[in-house]
């Protein structure tokens, strides 16, 4: 699992180096996003543009990944494939996140929520 | 119309796959990373045996949810069980056939969609519980049966 | 042209069978009788998947050799081992694979065709050891592997 | 396992009749043949008109058969379907046994051998 972080516009963008977000990986990606979001920063962005898969035990790791941020920080997702946007309508999770068409226009909204 | 002469039988990242005309045969086992090649394989070969680019994503999604249960329940987490699928596409309707020798399913059935709390706390979200809801949802025809101290699992998936 | 709606579940003699298009799948158990009731079942439905009339009986006879050893040899005659054969029908040719928990194929491979001196006295001939050469006669590509604690075999016949 | 037996023209004629000689009872086979085939007879015609599968197993036991009944007697076979007859010739064992095409022919031979 490869996530990489950098600090823009008063946000943590998150870029998900990987393909798939699935079993074999989810507690990585679990971990891997604690790691990278510490810090004061109110918004995260979770770049998902080369995700072109994701399970139910990613979209889990995803949601663990928010509940860690806790109450105070927002989590918002922009780059989903067809497919996994499909999950989290499936699953309604699609009412739990801000979900972006793409990085540039998630940057552009001041807040997301 | 399948091609009769085309058959491949290949070890894949420890994934024994046969391709015969409209049909693929994986053998493969319950470790994670085994089940990723599997699915993998399929996605790159699914093409073979005429599975439609439109349906190719969904089909990896439903098998992955349903691999996930044999690793995570059927086996409970044991890496070497044995698990086996067959894939057949008949007029763009692609028909799966799953099986393993792990514990059966309880109350004789794949569970029934979850239906989970969304407007809960941030810390009762659901991070799971979502498998067969996913499933039930994308395919038709589900059916399960307890053969034999193992489980043969099928269903039908349309574009 | 197989017909896409045509799916059969059902249970025949503890034999579960799923017809599907081109494609026949059979669970059943190491049981002479049971097997007897799949090799049945195969001869009774095999026209719904298209096997000609002329390959009918040779299949019969190929799939009880080669079932014969899984109940024998693999599953040392222990009568509840799980046994799976999968039959495709592509341009008039029948696939099969067959698959077992047994014990592995002593070699790695089928048996070669043994010859008998059918010269020798009457209290010397043969009662056995035909099975596999039979099965190398009548059949094309035929492949072992075992993958998983599984035997897997499969071959090809033609009219 | 079901076998009749009758003498006729100084043989025992042994009908089989059973769809199939197979794995699931060709020791039954062996042992009603051992039954059926008690006296003096030279001659035993076995008519499998009925037998529409043999396997090697029940192979095995046809020859089975032939053994017990000693070098003294014949055992002759008629009435073979296609995929029976296959089976003979595919192992030779069609050069131990006499076949003819019906019981009346077999029975229109005064000997075989
Ligand atoms: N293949 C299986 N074998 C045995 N039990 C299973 C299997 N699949 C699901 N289950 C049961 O279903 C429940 C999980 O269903 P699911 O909706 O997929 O949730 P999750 O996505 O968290 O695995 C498990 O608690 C288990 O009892
Ligand atoms: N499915 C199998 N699993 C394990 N061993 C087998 C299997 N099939 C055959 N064998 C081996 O092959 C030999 C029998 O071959 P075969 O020609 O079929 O004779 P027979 O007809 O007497 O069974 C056995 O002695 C056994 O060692």
């Amino acid at each position: 699992m490869n996530l990489h972080a950098n600090e823009t516009n008063g946000a943590i963008l998150v870029t998900v180096e990987e393909a798939r977000i699935d079993a074999a990986c989810a507690i990585q990606f679990k971990d891997q996003m604690r790691e990278v979001t510490e810090g004061e920063t109110n918004r995260v962005i979770v770049d998902m543009t080369k995700v072109n898969f994701l399970d139910s035990s990613g979209l889990g790791a995803v949601v663990a990944a928010k509940k860690q941020l806790g109450t105070g920080r927002s989590m918002e997702l922009a780059g989903l494939s067809d497919t996994v946007r499909k999950v989290f309508r499936l699953t309604r999770m699609d009412s739990i996140f801000p979900i972006h068409d793409d990085v540039q226009s998630a940057l552009d909204q001041a807040h997301a929520e | 119309m399948p091609n009769d002469t085309l058959e491949a039988v290949q070890m894949e990242d420890r994934v024994k796959v046969v391709i015969n005309g409209s049909n693929m045969n994986l053998w493969f086992t319950s470790e994670p990373e085994t089940v990723r090649n599997a699915l993998c394989t399929v996605t790159k070969l699914g093409s073979d045996i005429k599975i439609s680019e439109d349906i190719s994503g969904l089909l990896e999604l439903v098998l992955a949810e349903i691999l996930n249960n044999i690793v995570e329940h059927a086996y409970q987490e044991q890496p070497d069980g044995p698990i086996e699928l067959a894939i057949t596409v008949s007029e763009s309707k692609v028909h799966c056939i799953l099986r393993d020798s792990g514990v059966p399913m309880p109350g004789g059935a794949p569970p029934e969609r979850k239906e989970h709390d969304l407007e809960a706390p941030l810390e009762e979200l659901p991070e799971g519980g979502f498998g067969w809801g996913i499933v039930r949802d994308l395919v038709q025809d589900l059916q399960y049966n307890r053969v034999a101290h193992e489980n043969v699992l099928s269903f039908e998936l349309s574009p």
